[in-house]
């Protein structure tokens, strides 16, 4: 047997530069905090954070491990209206809520999901979207509970001790945190075992199975996590704008969420930030499009996926490294 | 008993819609294995552009008709060309995204030309419904069940007993094998397109007269055809109007004896039920889950 | 049978097939077929097109389950395991195409390749504890060894889908080893390969054996699997025609007529 | 009787006094801008809302600056599109309040993108004028907030009134899955017992559903002796057909939600003989010249129907009264929105095109019962009934 060779200094070296980048955020996070002193755009950097941690979650689910969901936007319901009614209904704390909410979003995932991802393809993006269809039907329907197409009114901002999120700031520090813990997380587990398992069945689900993983257990995990954390964005998203309605967990909304991945690229945590970011901003400046709005953003979506399939973090970094190339040669 | 029947007309005309747009799927798929999501975008174009031709500029109805199915294929047609074949990864997740990317697009230049109002035309004959067992049938059902039944027996002889129809089928098989036989491939993907683009606007069609067109009216019946078309088996022809007819049905008795707040519920519940249990559908054995 | 015990004392041999039977719809594909591959050989899987080697293949590596008959490894019947988990009971596999993961890099491959043998799941990966990234370091080590085993040490950071094809088969092997199995399935590694690739191959296998690692090996170069083969089971349309040694299957008639016409 | 007879007189003559401030004015220097903000649903499905609401906005302001402005401050109007989206309209209204610093706002034109705006302007302590018909609105009262709208509650009154007087007892509701039909649906049954009524039937449907033979073939079976139908445009046209072509000779009954000519020209010969309450504007030409919205009516009809060279509808008014009541609202005040909300609360006997607002410290919407009139579709256009 060979003798065994130093380890590369690249691979060892990955967990203390991820620190880096973390410590790089927070930083930027919270001087950004500081300086913006407009509640308005603290708001729509708030949005923007929730957006990411919804675009994180469902990368994790379809980036990944490479299972397209269309109906994302049921989990990030369920974490919406799970607090709403607790805290409206119950008069449960806020922070009580939460984990119920987290924990009502993994319980029917898990249920989903057994029979769900055993589907692979079409099938899979069409019962997932079956699947968002009929939770939107009973956020609608069940008028005692969810206050119906009306939406639910009323519900409590967050406070924690003598911090009050009522201020803008506040909640856009405490949706930030929430995005970075995201972001370790992800980051912490597409570099792990479970991460190389998960993008394996990306590439070949039987060779997944031949190396001795069982995607069907690892799907299911996944699909369950992805929910949990699109739990923690509509929970966030409740207590931010107070009100819910049905119309704003839609299937419009699944393919918002799936584009906001697609656009920052499959498969590319930072990605993930910028397409939320883009998909947050670009209504803001579509106001000058108004009618053209949904003609631009069907446009978009189907321009990115035939010419930069990657998404555009990946896909410009592969044209500049090709552009360099050439000048090179 | 009365109740009954007329839930079962009213079942039956919308059964024949979905029957006919989960045919458009069936085609589809049976040919390139591509779903399209835009499909339900299709319908909504056929039923406007008749509106326009026949409502606005009065033209006589065959006319009408035959313009709106030139004017929807090509526009299928060129989705086909642009939008499909330009896909350098034609990945499941890039298909999906592309088609969804579509139907949004569609429907936004739809709102440009027809603007956001409804719209309605008269039925194709104005003869009033008919009495049966204290039921009303409308004639423009019969209209409807009749060109849905007629195009599906059209497209089975197509299918099955002309050369052109042969050659998309031996295609569907073995894309190589029909390749070295000499049949030009691209070009039966781009029929197979035509052909349920074009079933997408005879649906469009038949339904603009018993109700109100608009800009954002395809969706939901693109959905609930495809629920239909699951139901009776992907990429099955008879199967697809089964399954339409079945949904249809199953609707209106769910209106009728349960509640009509849970309507929309009642295709998707069928869907993930038939996904779960049964992906091959219906009509299909088990095991032709091919993907 | 005509058992020969060169290498082995075990009393059981590490696998054992038992009369197995496999039809597809109303097409039998094998017919009572029965073997035993000892502890340390290599034994090749061989026959004419259509004898039943890729389905018998396939049963042993949990893709089907025998309609009737037994397989027992390691003595325990592994004819309902799923495929994931006979990687668990020591059986690790290769594909006659190469089926890597091409979105991640060579190092990472053979990583995927030790699921089994590593144990952070979600909550580790998520807490980064540090008995995970001990776990995670070592894994990291003997990856590097495992490829430095096949020679591929020097690209360890590069995308898998840049190596060279024959390079590719290499990796595989060396992902297929990184769950340490017990026996080896291989489906066709020389295919594709050519003269001086395949004869590296043979090396390779020789050196695999040494590691323990017992191997079974369909393949159309004969070259190469009278070569490094210590047992060959010949099948033809689905029975076994004749089990015994290069040598003796050389000069076996019956194999003869089948590989020639009659 | 007589109290509301001596009450219009004395609307009338506030009416009169005010109006003859309005002349009397003279244009004042110009001041520092007063911005006000408006969100509405321009685009997107309740573009029919958003779209006249913010062309009577714009038009309002116009006016009001062609005069020289209020106490001498030009108007300045700020309008951002919602889509009927709550989530946007959140946005909309922060960027108003913050970026923007406007002094009020009008608007939203939905009750759910409304119901999300509420938090943020009570918050910030900014009055706002609403523009959409659900009751949750201003009930229970919220300081800062403020609609001109019709509540639901108004409309349904007006349609039961007409069926007492009918002698109709039973009814059979068909309603729309959406907050208006949601929202007309639990006014109906809240209601019904006070006129007699009984439902006897309660249906819905989607607003692109096909076909709603099934619900009416339920309706008909429970055998109600009216049937009513709440929601926008386009369902209760296809409900109206559906009526027709079933063969139900039972009075329908229609919301204010479908009072505009588009209505009678999706229903087609099935609109003919339906029974809706409606705000004036639909039938001003139809009233008396002493009704005293007559006036107001005219002058906004003929406003609009000039500037956009569009027909008038119902929803642009209620943008139109809030903006006028605003204007009236802020003289005095220099801006400072508390005396605006104040002003506002103590605001009495505005004719409007809606109707005459009262508003109140309880009452926040300020219409009276007087708001709606029924009307019946005959041929092809709208008869006014008494």
């Amino acid at each position: 047997m060979k003798p065994i060779k130093p380890i590369k200094k690249t691979v060892a070296g990955r967990f203390p530069r991820d620190k880096i980048y973390y410590i790089f955020f927070s930083l930027a996070v919270i001087l950004t905090g500081l300086f913006v002193s407009n509640s308005y755009y603290l708001q729509v950097l708030t949005f923007i954070g929730i957006n990411s941690i919804l675009a994180l979650s469902l990368n994790m689910l379809m980036g990944y491990a490479g299972q397209v969901s269309l109906g994302h936007a049921a989990f990030y319901g369920i974490g919406a209206y799970t607090t709403a009614i607790l805290t409206v209904h119950y008069n449960l704390s806020p922070w009580l809520a939460l984990p119920c909410a987290i924990f009502i979003a993994i319980f029917v995932a898990f249920l989903v999901g057994i029979p769900t991802l055993k589907l692979t393809g079409f099938y899979l993006g069409m019962g997932t979207l079956g699947f968002g269809m009929i939770v939107n039907i009973i956020f609608r329907e069940w008028t005692d509970l969810t206050g119906g197409a009306s939406g639910f009114v009323g519900i409590p901002s967050l406070e924690l001790g003598p911090v009050s999120f009522y201020s803008m700031r506040n909640y856009f520090y405490l949706v930030w945190a929430a995005l970075l813990l995201s972001i370790i997380v992800c980051k912490r587990l597409v570099n792990s075992r479970i991460g190389r398992a998960l993008r394996s069945i990306h590439d070949s689900a039987h060779a997944a199975e031949a190396v001795g993983i069982n995607t069907r257990n690892l799907k299911i995990q996944v699909f369950v996590l992805s929910a949990a954390f699109a739990a923690l964005a509509g929970f966030l998203y409740a207590h931010l704008v107070s009100f819910i309605s049905p119309g704003s967990f839609d299937f419009m909304m699944s393919v918002r969420i799936v584009t906001m991945v697609v656009i920052g690229g499959m498969a590319s945590i930072w990605g993930s930030l910028l397409g939320a970011s883009l998909l947050t901003l670009l209504p803001e400046w579509l106001h000058a499009f108004s009618d053209f709005e949904m003609v631009v953003y069907g446009l978009i979506l189907m321009l990115i996926m035939i010419v930069l399939p990657q998404g555009l973090t990946k896909g410009l970094i592969d044209i500049y490294e090709r552009s360099k190339k050439k000048d090179n040669s | 008993m009365q109740e009954i029947l007329q839930y079962i007309f009213s079942g039956i005309t919308n059964g024949a819609i979905y029957a006919i747009i989960a045919v458009g799927f069936s085609l589809l798929y049976n040919s390139t294995e591509i779903i399209n999501f835009a499909h339900g975008e299709f319908v909504m174009i056929g039923a406007l552009s008749l509106v326009t031709l026949w409502g606005s500029f009065h033209l006589p109805l065959p006319l009408a008709f035959v313009l709106t199915i030139v004017v929807v294929s090509g526009t299928g047609l060129l989705f086909e060309r642009f939008a499909i074949r330009t896909v350098k990864k034609p990945d499941h997740i890039v298909l999906v995204i592309i088609t969804v990317g579509a139907s949004i697009f569609l429907r936004g230049i739809a709102m440009l030309i027809w603007g956001k109002d409804a719209y309605s035309i008269p039925p194709f004959s104005s003869n009033p419904p008919i009495d049966i067992a204290g039921a009303r049938l409308l004639i423009q059902s019969i209209w409807i069940i009749v060109i849905s039944l007629l195009s599906v027996v059209a497209l089975y002889f197509f299918y099955n007993k002309t050369l052109t129809g042969k050659a998309i089928r031996a295609c569907a098989i073995n894309k190589k094998a029909a390749w070295l036989t000499g049949i030009p491939s691209g070009k039966m993907v781009m029929l197979s397109f035509v052909l349920s683009i074009g079933m997408g606007a005879v649906a469009g069609l038949i339904i603009a007269p018993i109700t109100m067109c608009s800009y954002d009216m395809g969706t939901m019946l693109g959905l609930k055809g495809f629920c239909a078309a699951m139901l009776g088996g992907l990429g099955s022809l008879w199967g697809a109007l089964i399954g339409g007819f079945i949904l249809g049905i199953l609707e209106a008795m769910g209106v009728g004896f349960v509640s009509s707040s849970l309507k929309d519920a009642i295709a998707f519940v069928l869907l993930l039920l038939i996904l779960f249990i049964r992906p091959g559908g219906i009509i299909q054995s088990k095991d032709v889950q091919r993907f | 049978m005509n058992v020969q015990r060169k290498k082995t004392t075990a009393k059981f041999p590490l696998l054992k097939i038992e009369s197995v039977y496999k039809a597809f719809g109303g097409v039998q594909a094998l017919l009572d077929v029965s073997f035993d591959v000892e502890k340390g050989f290599i034994v090749g899987l061989i026959g004419p097109n259509g004898a039943g080697k890729t389905t018998l293949f396939n049963l042993i590596a949990g893709v089907y389950s025998p309609g009737r008959g037994r397989i027992i490894f390691d003595r325990a019947d592994i004819n309902k395991k799923k495929i994931y988990e006979l990687v668990t009971c020591g059986i690790s596999r290769t594909f006659q195409n190469v089926e890597l993961f091409e979105s991640m890099t060579v190092i990472e491959n053979v990583m995927v390749g030790q699921h089994v043998i590593t144990k952070c799941g979600f909550l580790g990966a998520i807490s980064s504890l540090p008995w995970i990234l001990k776990e995670e370091r070592k894994a990291k080590e003997e990856a590097m060894e495992l490829l430095a085993f096949v020679g591929l040490d020097k690209y360890a950071d590069k995308k898998s889908s840049d190596l060279p094809f024959g390079w590719q088969r290499l990796l595989e092997i060396a992902r297929a080893l990184a769950s340490k199995p017990k026996l080896l399935l291989l489906d066709e590694p020389a295919a594709g390969l050519n003269a001086v690739e395949t004869r590296q191959l043979g090396e390779l296998l020789k050196k695999i054996l040494n590691r323990g690692v017992t191997m079974i090996l369909v393949e159309h170069d004969m070259s190469l699997t009278m070569e490094i083969s210590d047992k060959i089971v010949v099948l033809d349309q689905g029975e076994i025609l004749a089990v015994g040694t290069p040598r003796e299957i050389q000069s076996n008639e019956a194999v003869m007529t089948a590989y020639l016409g009659k | 009787m007589l109290k509301t007879k001596s009450f219009k007189k004395v609307i009338l003559l506030i009416a009169i006094i005010v109006t003859g401030c309005f002349i009397v004015s003279l244009p004042a220097m110009a001041r520092e801008v007063y911005k006000i903000g408006g969100i509405f649903a321009v685009t997107g499905r309740a573009s029919f809302l958003g779209d006249p609401e913010k062309k009577s906005m714009e038009m309002v302001i116009k006016t009001i600056n062609d005069k020289g402005g209020i106490d001498g401050h030009l108007l300045k109007g700020i309008i951002y599109d919602t889509e009927g989206d709550p989530t946007k309209a959140a946005m909309a209204v922060s960027k108003l309040i913050n970026k923007d610093k406007v002094i009020a706002i009008i608007g939203p034109s939905l009750t759910p993108t409304s119901l999300a705006v509420i938090p943020f302007v009570e918050k910030a302590k900014v009055p706002l004028i609403s523009c959409a018909a659900g009751v949750a609105i201003t009930q229970p009262v919220k300081p800062w907030v403020f609609k001109t709208a019709q509540s639901d509650v108004l409309a349904v009154a007006a349609v039961y009134r007409h069926m007492k007087k009918q002698g109709i007892k039973k009814i059979g509701i068909i309603t729309v899955s959406n907050a208006f039909g949601e929202s007309g649906k639990q006014q109906l049954q809240k209601q019904a017992a006070e006129y007699g009524i009984k439902i006897v039937r309660t249906e819905s449907f989607g607003n692109k559903d096909t076909d709603m033979t099934a619900q009416l073939t339920k309706i008909r079976k429970a055998a109600p002796d009216a049937i009513v139908c709440w929601g926008t445009n386009p369902g209760p046209a296809v409900v109206a057909k559906n009526v027709d072509q079933l063969g139900l000779n039972i009075p329908l009954y229609q919301s204010h939600g479908v009072a505009s000519p588009k209505f009678i020209k999706l229903a087609g010969r099935s609109a003919e003989g339906i029974y809706l309450p409606t705000g004036k504007l639909l039938v001003a030409r139809l009233l008396p010249e002493k009704d005293i919205q007559k006036k107001a009516l005219m002058n906004y009809i003929n406003n609009f129907e000039t500037k956009y060279n569009s027909s008038v509808s119902g929803f642009g008014g209620y943008a139109y009264d809030a903006m006028n009541i605003l204007a009236k609202a802020l003289k005095g005040t220099n801006g400072n929105k508390e005396k605006i909300r104040k002003a506002l609360e103590g605001l009495k006997g505005h004719v409007g095109v809606t109707g005459v607002f009262n508003f109140t410290k309880e009452e926040h919407n300020g219409l009276g019962a007087d708001a709606f009139v029924m009307v019946r579709i005959h041929n092809g256009t709208w008869e006014l009934l008494k």
